[in-house]
């Protein structure tokens, strides 16, 4: 009950919300729509978290654990905020090939986040992705949305390097 | 609003006469391989410098699918002079504009790539590269909806399926079901409620075909959707696509609204009792979703567990009710089936493999991209004639069909035709058709360490033999590759593939053994290279005595 | 007599041979004092499987016409002999110097039986296996301790990273699960040996039995 | 045993509409008269012929996952489980080959090595399913590495403690709370080798809103994973009694 009432007043203060209802009731708010929804809380919050989860787990009658079972079951959801910027690396198999393991590891070395991670700094997020459909570029890496196609470690490096130093300027 | 037949017809001459001044015609491909590398940015420019030069009476920028060969983006495919213009960019523009009706421009001509398109025989990309994928228009100029108003007013549903089942498709996700007999089962469900299901949740590392069709030629997998609900006496459709694919969901969304809006999709459809309509649900990133069951528990909105089967979703599927689910390249299939016959369709191909098949090239190979080539091609063609050959003029060593549920199959077998039944004896599978060719430098206990990871990652967790089996290989597969092997990690490896193979709930765990089982039966060697000698003979894994023994 | 010894007995146990054969005790204990040479090995356990061999109370008088005792933690030799016929290990391998001893043990022994649940499963041994070997010793040396905090590194041996069960490090020929392994089972496990036969404890013991 | 009609995914099967057949097959040799709707597993108990489980419970829906009760089935190409597969006619099964059990241990020592089974300090010692089956087949040590784990105790509930440690995801008790309580407490969160059985929204069991306390996970639970506070090494007894006067009660009420 007490879920119900923060996610209303939150509901009051955040317009974000509306999207979220909508998506609930163009499925008639039957329990069937918890990925759409759930894909809907991530498209405009960037993340679920727990007020999300017992929000939506309320408003489509879906048990709690119910709701966290198909959170998690799905790597595309992700319960902890990204970074403000995300790096992601895909490990198809023809990136995998063509050397996404160096990048991932070179990352590593560099920023000190494996992929999952975000930066203490809240600033950089590395994400793999199991497969882009990007394969004739392979390897692939996305950075904010914008996918280039045969990058070398130390590409990656630079790109991800000048978003840090872009952000202390300002 | 209904459409008759007429209005197709006529809504095709419209689309003819606009093109009817047009000279000269410059498709470029926007495509996620060419648009990330700024084909969508050539495109303005063609169109703005066009507008400035005021060509555009007989001059057409083109936003068009997939041209296929997506290593040496962004593609240019000029009509009707048949030139390809690879790599593309924003300062070519004016030179190219220039060369119209002259002579093509050498420096991006890529003709030497010429028996990439040429060996292709197109069926399910005929419109990619052709059609705008955001017009319904196009697509019904090409020939499009024809078929689903031939099976709705000219055929009744057992003469679709008869089609269907006479042209001998099967199955193109994986697996190589007869595809005439999955309909001929649904449409015999005895139920009123029944469902049509896209699968298009593509997961296997190293494959592209479906993305590539939903954004180059939407319309043609709705279609084959509509002909399948009224074959098997569906009213309601799902695309079950990637939420990694947001360029395909935003124009399978839009091709879809067209529809509607058009009337072939919705009430009565071209004046029949036909109802259909589709929705798109999005995938959230699990691959064990292709498995049909788990596919269904994913779009009732729980976590995506295959369940036993029988019963099979023909008879209890979505929501219970009979439900057949395909691929999009099966999908992709049916119309021009039902518009040349099953008979047509049963010419192409081998005896037990009809029509063609669409690969996604990828890895140590010239031409990367996506290819469409007739059933029984053999290997080395696809290889060294369409692809190219190998770069660096390294050695071939292995072509990994068929992803994670794959194998990886030697050069030995490169003459042997591309069917389901030779994959099949060389300990792969067809799979949904990515190709990943491999040279000397990759390592084959890696890459069978890599499919395992994969594997154990995507695994559900529902059956032990899966959830647990796979990480035991993943972790031998790793000691091995670290060089900390011992010699009874093979014959423990082989028990356990054996193990999975056997007793897992699901097609994911049954065929996830496949990498490492086929890498042990043609490259045990280099397995025992790294156990013994502890060295890599690829040069990829780093194992510790790797540099002493070098 | 030996015709009919199979490897793998009729419940699926397997009999792990290392060349050796049953006969062998025979020839071997008229060879030598007559007796059958039997070791017993502690590593990292808690005693207990020793405790459950004595248990077999008056009958160890009747064993021990038959049986040597050559190397053990309940009579007083130092090095491990070599050529005995039978070696009973309990405990699992946790440190460096059991890893060595196993590995003596083993090129000594005729036929090894993992003795108990520890040297089968590892068992308690390995409760400490899901953490880092420095937060175990912290805690129970540092954390833990009122006096004298330290973590001591010298003169006792070093902990491996994990403690395994001796399978994984050597080949066993025997299992003979329990925690501790009733005295029965173990009376049984020595006498059948003893009448030249494979012995078959299922039933007679169990995984925390 | 109580009568069960009920389809293998927990579906009540309408008799009025659906009247049973009677067939007949073959299990282990012997011939066997079994109506359409029963499965393998439960035709063979109710001769005699005793297929290991693990997942399955009586009053229970049926999940399939935990693959011990695979038998060989004559002209089928796989291994079926059991639990879920009906019997047909003329359907000749094997329940007790020597590859099947070897299959079947091998799939035992593999729930061994995923979590951390320490019989010998375990509340259940003695009293486990786990720990049975060992013994029925014959599991006299586990010849695949362990792989270690480190899984967390919830002892936040006034009156029950979950060890992770212990646990085998038959989602026994994930069931019995959804089908028979009711509340759906509990389900399974992540995938694969991180799946986890949890409360509400991952929460301390102590803090969920949902649980009513009622205990019929604990006593569903086979191995130790789920117990009652205060109980030592092997006094946790499972009482699963209530189970089929439940279903029955249940539907009597319903009628």
């Amino acid at each position: 009950m007490e879920a119900k009432v923060g996610a209303k007043t939150k509901e009051a203060q955040d317009t974000r919300w509306r999207f979220v209802n909508r998506t609930m009731r163009l499925h008639g708010n039957a329990p069937h729509a918890l990925i759409e929804t759930l894909h809907s809380v991530q498209e405009h919050f960037g993340f679920l978290d727990t007020d999300s989860l017992k929000y939506v787990a309320n408003a489509l009658h879906v048990p709690l654990s119910l709701v966290y079972g198909v959170a998690t079951f799905y790597h595309y959801f992700t319960l902890k905020p990204p970074g403000d910027h995300t790096c992601v690396v895909c490990k198809g198999t023809a990136c995998y090939i063509g050397g996404a393991a160096t990048i991932l590891n070179t990352f590593e070395d560099e920023f000190g986040i494996g992929p999952g991670e975000t930066t203490s700094d809240g600033k950089i997020s590395l994400v793999t992705a199991r497969c882009l459909g990007s394969c004739g570029l392979a390897p692939a890496v996305v950075f904010d949305g914008e996918v280039k196609g045969r990058m070398k470690a130390d590409e990656v490096l630079e790109k991800v390097r000048r978003w840090t130093e872009n952000d202390t300027n300002v | 609003m209904t459409l008759t037949f007429e209005d197709l017809q006529q809504i095709a001459k419209i689309e003819k006469d606009k093109q009817e001044g047009i000279k000269y015609q410059i498709n470029v491909c926007v495509a996620a391989g060419c648009l990330s590398c700024q084909s969508g940015v050539v495109k303005e420019s063609l169109e703005r410098e066009v507008n400035r030069r005021g060509l555009e009476n007989w001059t057409r920028v083109k936003g068009v699918g997939c041209l296929g060969l997506c290593a040496v983006g962004p593609l240019l495919y000029l009509e009707p002079d048949g030139v390809y213009y690879q790599g593309v960019q924003v300062s070519d523009v004016s030179e190219i504009l220039d060369s119209l009706g002259g002579s093509p421009v050498s420096r991006l001509d890529c003709s030497s790539h010429l028996p990439f398109f040429k060996r292709q025989q197109k069926i399910v990309l005929e419109n990619c590269g052709k059609v705008d994928p955001e017009s319904i228009e196009d697509y019904i100029a090409e020939g499009g909806y024809q078929a689903l108003y031939t099976a709705l007013r000219a055929m009744t549903p057992n003469e679709v399926i008869d089609d269907v089942a006479t042209s001998g498709l099967r199955g193109r996700g994986g697996a190589g079901f007869p595809t005439g007999l999955k309909w001929t089962a649904v449409s015999k469900a005895f139920n009123k409620t029944k469902f049509v299901i896209c699968n298009a949740d593509e997961g296997d590392p190293g494959a592209f075909m479906d993305r590539s069709v939903l954004e180059s030629d939407p319309h043609r997998v709705i279609e084959g959707m509509a002909i399948a609900g009224a074959a098997v006496g569906a009213t309601n459709g799902f695309i079950y696509v990637r939420a990694e694919y947001p360029l395909a969901v935003r124009r399978l969304r839009h091709a879809i609204a067209q529809a509607e809006r058009l009337g072939v999709l919705g009430k009565n459809v071209f004046n029949t009792t036909f109802d259909f309509e589709i929705k798109v649900r999005l995938g959230a990133g699990a691959f064990v979703c292709g498995e049909e069951t788990a596919l269904i528990a994913s779009i009732e909105g729980r976590r995506g567990t295959p369940r036993p089967r029988p019963p099979f979703p023909a008879e209890f599927g979505l929501w219970g009710f009979p439900t057949l689910i395909n691929n999009v390249e099966t999908f992709a299939n049916i119309p021009p089936i039902i518009r040349n016959g099953g008979d047509w369709f049963a010419e192409i191909g081998t005896e037990k493999s009809k029509g063609t098949k669409v690969f996604a090239l990828a890895g140590r190979v010239n031409n990367t991209g996506l290819i469409e080539v007739p059933m029984g091609t053999p290997l080395r063609d696809i290889v060294f004639d369409i692809g190219g050959g190998i770069p660096e003029n390294r050695r071939f060593k292995a072509v990994q069909t068929g992803g994670p549920s794959g194998g990886c199959i030697p050069e030995q077998f490169l003459d042997m035709p591309v069917d389901y039944e030779s994959l099949a004896k060389v300990g792969s599978i067809m799979g949904s058709g990515g190709l990943i060719i491999m040279d000397e430098t990759s390592c084959m206990v890696d890459v069978a360490k890599f499919f395992m990871e994969f594997c154990m990652s995507e695994s559900c967790g529902k059956c032990v033999p899966c959830r647990v089996g796979t990480t035991q290989i993943y972790n031998l597969l790793s000691s091995i590759t670290n060089g900390t092997g011992k010699s009874a990690d093979i014959p423990n490896l082989e028990e356990l593939c054996d193990l999975v193979k056997n007793t897992s709930l699901c097609g994911l765990g049954q065929t996830s053994p496949n990498p490492v089982m086929s890498t042990l039966r043609y490259f045990r060697d280099e397995y025992e290279a790294h156990i013994h000698d502890k060295t890599c003979p690829a040069g990829a894994c780093n194992c510790g005595g790797s540099k002493e023994a070098k | 007599m030996n015709d009919n010894i199979k490897k793998t007995t009729p419940n699926g146990w397997t009999i792990e041979n290392n060349g050796w054969a049953l006969q062998d005790f025979e020839e071997q204990a008229a060879a030598s004092s007559g007796k059958v040479k039997v070791a017993t090995v502690w590593l990292d356990g808690c005693s207990g499987c020793h405790m459950s061999f004595l248990d077999i109370d008056e009958k160890i008088i009747g064993l021990a016409d038959l049986i040597e005792i050559v190397y053990s933690p309940l009579v007083d030799i130092k090095q491990f002999p070599g050529g005995v016929d039978v070696t009973l290990v309990e405990g699992a391998v946790s440190s460096d110097e059991d890893e060595e001893k196993i590995h003596e043990i083993r090129n000594g022994t005729n036929l090894l039986i993992s003795f108990g649940d520890c040297a089968v499963t590892a068992n308690v041994p390995a409760m400490r296996n899901q953490f880092k070997v420095d937060d175990v010793l912290t805690r129970a040396y540092v954390e833990n301790a009122t006096f004298n905090q330290q973590i001591p590194r010298f003169g006792v041996p070093r902990l491996l990273k994990k403690a395994r069960p001796v399978h994984e490090i050597v080949n066993v020929d025997l299992f003979l699960p329990g925690c501790p392994p009733p005295s029965d089972a173990i009376y049984y496990v020595l006498g059948e040996l003893l009448e030249g036969r494979i012995p078959d404890p299922k039933g007679k013991t169990r995984f925390g039995a | 045993m109580t009568e069960q009609r009920l389809h293998p995914r927990g579906k009540p099967l309408r008799t009025d509409v659906n009247p049973v057949r009677l067939l007949m097959c073959k299990i282990d040799g012997k011939d066997i008269s079994a109506r359409e709707d029963e499965t393998i597993l439960s035709v063979a108990r109710q001769n005699g012929i005793n297929i290991p489980t693990l997942c399955h419970l009586d009053g229970l829906s049926e999940r399939g996952a935990c693959r011990l009760c695979i038998v060989e089935v004559k002209g089928a190409p796989r291994l079926l489980p059991s639990c879920v597969t009906l019997v047909r006619q003329d359907m000749e099964v094997t329940t007790n080959s020597e590859r099947v059990t070897a299959y079947r241990r091998k799939i035992l020592e593999l729930l061994f090595t995923e979590r951390n089974h320490v019989c010998s300090v375990c509340v259940s010692n003695g009293q486990c399913e786990l720990q049975a089956l060992s013994v029925e087949l014959g599991m006299s040590h586990v010849h695949f590495d362990y792989i270690y784990p480190r899984h967390s105790i919830d002892a936040t509930h006034s009156r029950f403690s979950v060890d992770h440690n212990r646990c085998v995801l038959c989602a026994r008790c994930i069931r019995v709370c959804d089908e028979v309580e009711g509340a759906h407490v509990m389900d399974v969160m992540g995938r694969g080798i991180t799946a986890k059985v949890i409360t509400d929204l991952s929460q301390p069991w102590g803090d969920s809103e949902t649980c009513t306390g009622c205990g019929k996970c604990v006593h569903v639970c086979p191995t130790g994973a789920l117990s009652e506070k205060g109980k030592s090494v092997a006094e946790m007894t499972k009482r699963r009694q209530f189970l089929p006067y439940l279903q029955l009660m249940r539907k009597e009420g319903q009628k």
